[in-house]
């Protein structure tokens, strides 16, 4: 049972029971992005306020699995306050470490690229999701909606 | 039940050896494909070994061997139809959704126009639904719904008025997420009161239970060689042999035609009009296959067998959980069929299926490509268990075992 | 030729192994369907026996499996054709002839109007000129046609004034009764030059040499997996991203939607919105195993087997028979692969392959789905030979001995 | 070699090279039908001139196969100058002996009926094509057109 243990760490488990940042930003000014995974339902609905190259605010609804759940409110508290260059620093990292199976789908040969696990923090108890390929979508969903949203800030400007 | 024996059927199926995680795997996803069983593995691994050749237009020995396993393909399906019209009535397509999109895009664009009503339920699966919106989209046709009732039947009191300017009814004979058998006769019956046609989806249905269209007396039959322990890659579509002669062609190019001259084309008469190309030759004899084994165990056996292990189920399943497992389907075990959609309080059915995964089960999650009947009771998705010839009481016992774990896991 | 070795390819064959009338098969008919090695039939065995599931949606191990096998032939394919956009541009169908249906049931009904032109060729099979007959009457679009010379090669003196006002060039690679390999680089270059795209049907030229669509520029690309090796049930339409992402639905189902709701459906993006339903999941892994066996040969030495055959074939029809045997193709081998067509003197076509049967050789008989480019030559059928990367100058000899006896039966 | 030979018995090549009743009846008054093989392109035309319950004359042209054209030719020289009584006699007689393998395919246990060889005379060089199901059609054209004809020519009356 240690893969699902893996996957269903502590403290993806108290993320999901008591979502971080849950809630709405009056929108406008805050920016808001939907999440969507047609496959199993999943949705989640980000709002951003972004302020001087700062995310200054974020808070997100939605329901889904635990994973995607969670992983929405752990990169609610991993961003939330960060200026863009870290939050896209970020993202970056983290779909590194999802991305480590998805591209052995395209080309089998190729070599899995190391995450250093530490610039990730909490986030890194993620890192079991790797291993159940299908629920690497749950664990991105928030991030590419996150992704998405601050792409739209940007080409608003 | 002489011919039926659940331990024989289970050594007949390889991956029934298969271990998951350290457990022998409990499959519970027959609803969304069933098992092999060897005799249709071998079957089509022998097809290729002595007799593969493209059909119809060889005369060489195994091109002859290859056509009449495929035109005997044809026949088989057909008997097992009880097919008034015999093999004429059979066409082979790639699956369930491709034989009900064959229906809207031919019979339905060549017969229906603004104004028309194509009846369809609010518990059908996607591939129901959507050829009938992009029909509606081509020619405006109204496509309407049988509501569901909180019994998860199908609410037939207005059926009437629901059957107001109706041309053709087009319902699932079982749903996949609610187990739901619905009354197709009597529907068959009220459609030709009005003079609609009544198309069957038999995805689930054909291998719960006798299938015969005569008794039934339908004009459309659409189901998926994978679902009913055949391959992939091949569906059938029946259709009752005077409807048929009366639809344009679909898909173009070679075995559909008649005749082909630069400007323009002759359509091919029969079933061949609607099989263009290379058909799925090995996936017939493999489907053949399949029906000379569920033809073997005898469909009035599986269904008996699929009965009992669903009143097992749900009567084990109401008494444990202390209520924090809900069933998403009717409770009254007549007319009801193996498909067992569960709604676990404060678990997600994703979670649900990986929990379960870890004691080897099989079970899967989502939506089961039937939105509207999931918003209908307020879900975004089930976890559904669903059974097929080879399951047993045991496969209940590690469900349920596994389903306590997930609770605890999450409670 | 390193890796080539006929005689090991031959003993991976299980079907060559067949004896027919006493005589072991002459299989002479790859250009109707291929024969498979082990390798490609036991794989879907073993995917039967091992991870069969549903895809997409499950959760469970074995539904991984099966996910990652049929999106892991997706990438095998795209490698394969050296496709830009990797497996995102891989759409799988069931054949040849639905993969260009789709081409002109989505793209063509999208972005075609009255007036629009389609130019083909005068030697396309039947799946490349229906499907855009069907367009035409659908919304009126012109279909051109490039002339075939009388050295059996596209006639392209006047391809200016042809592809004036042409939105789309589909036109095959490989000729499947002349044998002719068309200049498709050259054509691209000529449609993009007028803002047309270009479609090519290579279900021939598959198997008979390198396809890079970079290097050709193409834009579509149709072929089927029994033609290469793979197995029935399976074809792959290739499209450049770009286009893709402009293309429609197709049929309507579970998978090709983002959203289903009672009153409309939003389609899924990419691949997934043109495969409604189960796919041909076994097939795909039956088609990897092919592409796997193919890429171990090597297509530059299947070429140049091909080749060589072909002009060993064409040297000893053309110094036998004192001209009753004819040979409708074009007898300069630059640009020809091994598909010949024989036209024998006073002996019908289904008479030679009936005769040659007996000796155990397949050839086929007809008019192979082109009855435009039969009609050019005045011919109601030929019988005809062609190879595969199993085949050998043994099979011609068996061929000529055959022959002689039908020249002389008839004589 | 023997399968072979029975197919194209030197009877069947005597009138694919030296086709009986070849040509053409003025029509009207003579009832021309058309018979089609798409699979392989075979054609044949019939002219049919019925008078008194007679098939007092049939004429017919066409391509294709040597036993397309043979069993054409076979079946006018045995239904030409005869009452229609024996004519459809003939046919069904002639069915019986193709359809021995065509139910086969329907239903495999049904047991292939007998035909009394003696009722046919010349045609029954045409039975060993029963062994060779393919080229089945390709003997059953000519008598499928001369039914269409037959019946064509009742419904006018
Ligand atoms: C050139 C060409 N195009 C298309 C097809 C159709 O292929 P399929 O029957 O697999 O759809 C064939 C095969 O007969 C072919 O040779
Ligand atoms: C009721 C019903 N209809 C249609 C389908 C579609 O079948 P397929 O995916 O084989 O086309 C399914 C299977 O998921 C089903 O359960």
């Amino acid at each position: 049972m240690s893969n699902l243990e893996d996957l269903y760490r502590e403290i993806i488990l108290d993320h999901y029971r008591s979502p971080r940042n849950r809630g709405e930003l009056p929108s406008p000014p805050a920016h808001k992005v939907e999440g969507f995974n047609p496959l199993c339902g999943d949705e989640v609905t980000l709002y951003l306020d972004v302020h001087d190259g700062v995310l200054s605010d974020i808070k997100l609804t939605g329901h889904g699995c635990s994973i995607s759940q969670s992983s929405s409110s752990l990169m609610s508290a991993a961003v939330k306050g960060k200026p863009l260059n870290d939050v896209n620093a970020t993202i970056e990292t983290f779909k590194q470490l999802m991305t480590g199976h998805e591209s052995a789908l395209t080309t089998e040969e190729e070599a899995d690229e190391e995450v250093d696990l530490r610039t990730l923090g909490e986030l890194a108890a993620l890192q079991g999701v790797v291993k159940f390929p299908v629920r690497i979508k749950c664990a991105t969903l928030a991030w590419n909606a996150l992704r998405q949203g601050l792409d739209e800030i940007a080409n608003q400007n | 039940m002489s011919s039926f024996n659940v331990r024989r059927i289970r050594a007949d199926i390889p991956l029934l050896q298969r271990e998951i995680n350290g457990r022998k795997i409990t499959y519970l996803d027959s609803g969304a494909s069933s098992l092999q069983p060897h005799a249709v593995i071998d079957a089509m691994s022998r097809y290729y070994e002595l007799r593969h050749a493209n059909v119809h237009r060889g005369v060489y020995q195994t091109a002859n061997e290859a056509t009449e396993a495929y035109e005997g393909s044809r026949a088989a399906v057909a008997l097992f139809l009880n097919a008034p019209g015999g093999a004429d009535e059979v066409v082979f397509t790639k699956n369930t959704t491709e034989s009900l999109n064959l229906i809207a895009k031919t019979w339905g664009a060549d017969h229906l126009a603004q104004g028309d009503v194509v009846l369809v339920s609010e518990m059908e699966h996607h591939a129901n639904i959507v050829p009938w919106f992009q029909l509606r989209e081509a020619t405006g046709v109204e496509v309407r719904f049988i509501p569901v009732g909180d019994d998860y039947r199908l609410d037939l009191t207005k059926l009437d008025e629901l059957l107001d300017g109706v041309k053709l009814l087009s319902v699932t004979a079982m749903s996949n997420v609610l187990g739901t058998k619905n009354p197709i006769a009597e529907l068959a019956e009220a459609a030709h009161r009005v003079g609609a046609l009544i198309a069957v989806d038999g995805a689930q249905s054909i291998v719960h239970g006798v299938t015969d269209v005569q008794e039934l007396d339908i004009d459309f039959l659409a189901f998926s060689g994978h679902k009913m322990l055949g391959p992939t890659g091949i569906g059938v579509l029946w259709t009752r042999e005077s409807v048929l002669d009366t639809m344009g062609p679909f898909m173009g190019g070679g075995g559909m035609i008649a005749d082909v001259r630069v400007d323009g084309f002759t359509p091919a008469k029969g079933v061949a009009r609607f099989e263009a190309g290379t058909p799925p030759i090995a996936e017939s004899v493999g489907l053949r296959a399949a029906v000379r084994y569920l033809t073997g165990l005898g469909m009035e056996n599986v269904a008996d067998h699929d009965h009992e292990l669903t009143v097992d189920a749900l009567t084990r399943l109401e008494s444990s959980f202390d209520g924090r497992v809900r069933v998403i389907g009717p409770s009254d075990t007549k007319d009801r069929g193996g498909v067992i959609s569960l709604d676990v309080e404060g678990v997600h059915p994703h979670d649900v299926a990986q929990v379960l995964d870890q004691f080897g089960v099989c079970v899967r999650p989502g939506h089961h490509c039937a939105k509207p009947l999931m918003k209908r009771f307020g879900l975004a998705a089930t976890a559904r268990a669903s059974f097929g010839p080879y399951s047993t009481t045991r496969d209940t016992d590690v469900l349920l075992e596994a389903l306590t774990s997930a609770v605890s896991m999450f409670g």
